[in-house]
């Protein structure tokens, strides 16, 4: 008996891992095919961006900025499609998309394919720049004067015959700078030309590994509010009203943690229960 | 040529860069920052050949192993190269539908398939790592949990606690071990690059250039 | 438009070849792991030449920059690696570039990562809101001292010390513990994300 | 003419200890540096190797030259000049992988040097070092499945890694080879004390070549890092004192 109960802890503890890895695949993939609908908390700094950009007036200008590679995309992306779906949502404000990084601009595309656009015409209420090359100079360029660095749409039109251009010089302009960054470096550079310079609040979407390192940035009041990761992302589209796919992961995201949980528990249960055993010898 | 040779010539081109960059932080003299943007701007061209040289050092490698592998290997090889060489040529001909195509149907899915399979590797990870084997490892199960119950959005529906306690982990129990973590590497990277900068650094600097 | 349909299934199915690792090694994972590097390589490429042309050859050009000629020359020098008996000349552009990254990277390392982290350490003893504040600033106190004092070599810890190493050690894990937490989030939100879309693809899901 | 005086001030006290211990150090006054038993590992592991006749893997982090964490790449450097001699005189094969086109030729440089100096310079094969493309996760699953079919005895992994510290560890504790990581940013530490079975954490990375090349300049300069640390400790209660008397300063 002792020997078979010994055989079976043996068993759980060096448990084949494709086995963890098959469970895995099931606690994630069943919140996803059944919704939970488990409890979801809204951070505060959720709220104090939602809130910012709820505040916006008719004419006012905001710069979307996409500075996002591929690899952050599954939770920048999320958070692009709920922040633009609330900006564009907005009566009669004018969106500047920019991005200071290759893949951005690419990606913002696809975001906007899945954006209700509302009554926004392009080039009048919103225009897409292309990717700026040249790292923090060119943004300290960019700031004071957007024409000396750019001076075409994405399409390739000249950005003086558009009329959202028309009152928009440089970024003393705008009233919120908006977007999203990962990796970090450019919230960094942000801060030194952007934030110190024009005192622009500044809202940001970052993936959750980013959070610790932004957390300075929050508690000095320099970047006035966040979203982090695909939780941000969920939190937001439920302060719209708009669940997308940041809400529909969020239960297995609860569910898979729960699960890693569990497995830490169980594995130090077994590996007490071993260590009482052979003491006992 | 002995004299071109000499490891001193690549030694004080290092230094030199290095100071110039150095000092364009602390003297603010126009010339300096005009030399240091021009040197950067010279780094970014050098990369480029890097590129160049390490990729020429795949395709040879595989070249070579089209010639000597088993046929299995040979097939492998030729499918990189082959692969490779869609991705240029249809760049070169200027067909950038094609070369969109080629990224969207090649690259794209399978750089997200492998960012899909680490979430695999922590659950074992966390599995195997996490167990209370001393009191070190101990500490390091107690505010990973406790961080991990707080991210987790079921944790505050389970227990309110969980926000606090986690939310201290977070900023005050691993603030001091990261500040003491970050000001020793940084003495330890600072060393290293003086290091370098001054030549004593031996290994990679071409000692007496060549080796045949 | 054909294509555009049936890109979604190509990922699936680059997405069951990929995680057959999981399960063990086979041809499924290295006829997925070659295409990825073949097409990495000449993406790679590509951009290479790309921006070859835009920060060299152009501003040569347009702008008369000629000072970039030199590092054209120092860059086709450093492929003089592919010959042994002339791959000194390699050397030069090569180091160049690391006097230039080093001096970046250590000009103002000192100032960023012991200076300000030092500063924010100070702490006024007499003056604290509440107990919990006092005792989390001691506590951050004894963590960053115990964590630097761990970190010292060349002095072996004798006596009480090797507590205060101890404690350093210590402290460190306090530290990593919730940085792997975090990792652990976005890595589920990654797999998360592959699922949903497997899913999506196959119709299960809308 | 003279901008950010403090942080000049700084560098300057710091170099000027540098130069101190290192000429102390040349003179002949060597300094013990503590047993770090990661830094043991690494001649055992290359030992295990080369009994076990398989190949030892060497990766020194994936991050370019121009980024401001390539100093961690250039202790890997170091302990890879190591690594490459250890290897030779016990006939281990060294397998390595680049992380980055930029760090390419100096790894190659390093390997070649390293191997000349062992007295087998015929050790650098076509093989020896590998690049893949500089998108990180083509070469993740290219050194993931070299992993699988290799079977690599020993796995050392040093230097500033993203996520593939995590891939790569797992698939060698998989695979049963004996793994050494080390990376000086916290922010991936926590997977290297985890996974592998020997972790460089911090400063101890950049104590890690000097520790296996006894070179005198390179304690040297430990040394003087130690100092450094010292007076970060002493700077830090200073302050907490003064301020707690509630002298204002700033510095």
């Amino acid at each position: 008996m002792e020997k078979k109960n010994r055989g079976i802890l043996e068993a759980l503890e060096y448990v084949d891992r494709r086995i963890l890895y098959s469970l895995m695949i099931i606690v994630v993939a069943v919140p996803l095919i059944h919704p939970l609908g488990l409890p979801m908390p809204i951070s505060s700094f959720t709220r104090t961006a939602y809130n910012a950009i709820e505040a916006l007036k008719p004419g006012e200008y905001v710069i979307w900025a996409s500075d996002v590679d591929a690899g952050a995309w599954a939770e920048c992306g999320p958070q692009s499609i709920a922040f633009l779906n609330h900006l564009f949502r907005i009566p009669n404000i004018k969106i500047i998309i920019v991005s200071f990084i290759p893949a951005g601009t690419d990606l913002v595309l696809l975001a906007l394919k899945e954006v209700d656009l509302h009554d926004k015409k392009y080039g009048i209420d919103y225009v897409i720049l292309p990717y700026i090359a040249g790292g923090e100079t060119a943004k300290a360029i960019f700031f004071s004067d957007v024409y000396k660095v750019v001076t075409l749409d994405v399409y390739g039109t000249h950005l003086e015959q558009m009329s959202i251009m028309k009152d928009f010089k440089n970024v003393n302009d705008i009233s919120i700078y908006t977007g999203v960054v990962s990796p970090m470096t450019p919230l960094e550079e942000y801060i030194r030309q952007l934030v110190l310079p024009y005192k622009k609040p500044l809202i940001v979407g970052v993936i959750s590994v980013n959070v610790p390192t932004l957390m300075p940035y929050i508690k000095s009041g320099q970047v006035t509010a966040y979203l982090g990761g695909a939780m941000g992302a969920a939190e937001y589209e439920l302060l719209i009203g708009r669940p997308g796919s940041g809400l529909a992961q969020a239960d297995s995201i609860s569910t898979s943690h729960l699960m890693i949980l569990l497995l830490v528990l169980m594995g130090n249960i077994l590996y007490i229960i071993k260590r009482v055993r052979g003491g006992k010898k | 040529m002995s004299l071109i040779r000499r490891r001193e010539i690549s030694l004080a081109l290092a230094a030199i860069g290095g100071i110039i960059m150095i000092s364009d932080y602390f003297i603010n003299v126009k010339a300096i920052k005009d030399i240091a943007a021009m040197l950067q701007s010279w780094g970014v061209i050098l990369a480029i050949f890097c590129i160049f040289l390490s990729t020429g050092n795949l395709v040879i490698y595989h070249v070579q192993r089209l010639s000597r592998q088993t046929k299995e290997e040979r097939g492998w090889s030729g499918l990189v190269l082959l692969v490779m060489s869609l991705f240029v040529g249809t760049y070169l001909a200027g067909r950038q539908d094609l070369f969109n195509i080629l990224f969207n149907a090649i690259y794209l899915p399978i750089n997200q398939a492998i960012y899909g399979i680490i979430g695999f590797f922590l659950i074992t990870a966390s599995y195997r790592a996490f167990k209370v084997r001393s009191l070190e490892a101990s500490l390091l199960l107690v505010s990973g949990c406790a961080v991990i119950l707080k991210n987790a959005p079921i944790g505050s529906w389970l227990w309110e606690g969980v926000i606090p306690i986690g939310t201290w982990f977070n900023e005050v129990g691993g603030l001091g071990g990261n500040r003491g973590f970050v000001i020793a590497a940084a003495l330890g990277a600072f060393s290293i690059g003086i290091r370098v900068l001054m030549g004593l650094q031996k290994g990679f600097a071409g000692e007496a250039g060549g080796g045949e | 438009m054909q294509i555009e349909t049936i890109i979604p299934w190509m990922g699936v199915a680059y997405l069951l070849m990929v995680w057959s690792l999981l399960y063990k090694e086979n041809r499924f994972f290295r006829f997925a792991e070659n295409c990825f590097v073949g097409a990495a390589c000449g993406y790679t490429l590509t951009k290479a030449i790309d921006s070859l042309n835009s920060s060299g050859i152009s501003p040569i050009i347009t702008k008369a920059r000629y000072d970039l000629i030199i590092p054209m020359i120092l860059g086709i020098l450093i492929l003089a690696k592919f010959k042994r008996n002339i791959a000194f000349v390699s050397q030069w552009g090569v180091n160049i570039m690391v006097g230039i990254a080093t001096g970046l990277a250590i000009r103002g390392v000192l100032q960023a990562q012991v200076i300000v982290q030092i500063t924010a350490t100070f702490i006024s003893l007499s003056m604290m809101p509440n107990p919990l504040a006092y005792f989390n600033n001691i506590f951050v106190l004894i963590s960053v001292i115990s964590t630097i004092f761990y970190f010292i070599f060349t002095r072996e810890p004798s006596g009480h010390l090797k507590y205060i190493s101890k404690i350093g050690r210590y402290a460190i894990m306090l530290a990593l513990g919730p940085v792997f937490a975090s990792n652990v989030l976005t890595r589920m939100v990654l797999l998360a994300e592959r699922v949903a879309f497997f899913l999506r693809v196959l119709g299960i899901i809308k | 003419m003279i901008t950010n005086q403090n942080i000049l001030i700084t560098n300057l006290v710091m170099f000027g200890l540098l130069l101190f211990f290192m000429r102390k150090a040349n003179a002949g006054k060597i300094p013990q540096i503590r047993q770090i038993a990661a830094v043991d590992a690494i001649a055992e592991g290359i030992g295990r190797a080369a009994e076990q006749n398989r190949p030892v893997f060497f990766f020194p982090g994936s991050v370019a030259l121009e980024s401001s964490e390539m100093v961690q790449t250039l202790a890997a450097l170091n302990v890879l000049s190591q690594v490459a001699q250890i290897a030779a005189d016990k006939g281990a094969v060294l397998k390595c992988v680049a992380g980055h086109s930029t760090i390419f030729p100096l790894m190659e440089e390093t390997l070649r040097q390293a191997f000349l100096t062992a007295g087998t310079p015929e050790s650098y094969k076509s093989d020896t070092l590998l690049w893949f493309s500089d998108s990180a996760y083509a070469r993740d699953a290219a050194v993931m499945g070299m992993m699988h079919r290799e079977r690599f005895a020993t796995n050392i992994i040093i230097g500033r890694c993203y996520v593939e510290s995590m891939m790569y560890c797992e698939t060698g504790n998989f695979l049963g080879a004996l793994q050494i990581g080390g990376t000086a940013a916290a922010i991936q530490a926590p997977f290297f004390v985890t996974m592998c079975d020997y972790a460089l954490i911090g400063d101890e990375i950049y104590a890690a070549g000097a520790s296996l090349s006894k070179d005198p300049v390179q304690l040297g300069s430990i040394e003087a890092q130690d100092i450094g640390k010292a007076i970060a400790i002493v700077l830090i209660i200073i302050g907490t004192v003064l301020l707690s008397l509630g002298i204002r300063f700033s510095l």
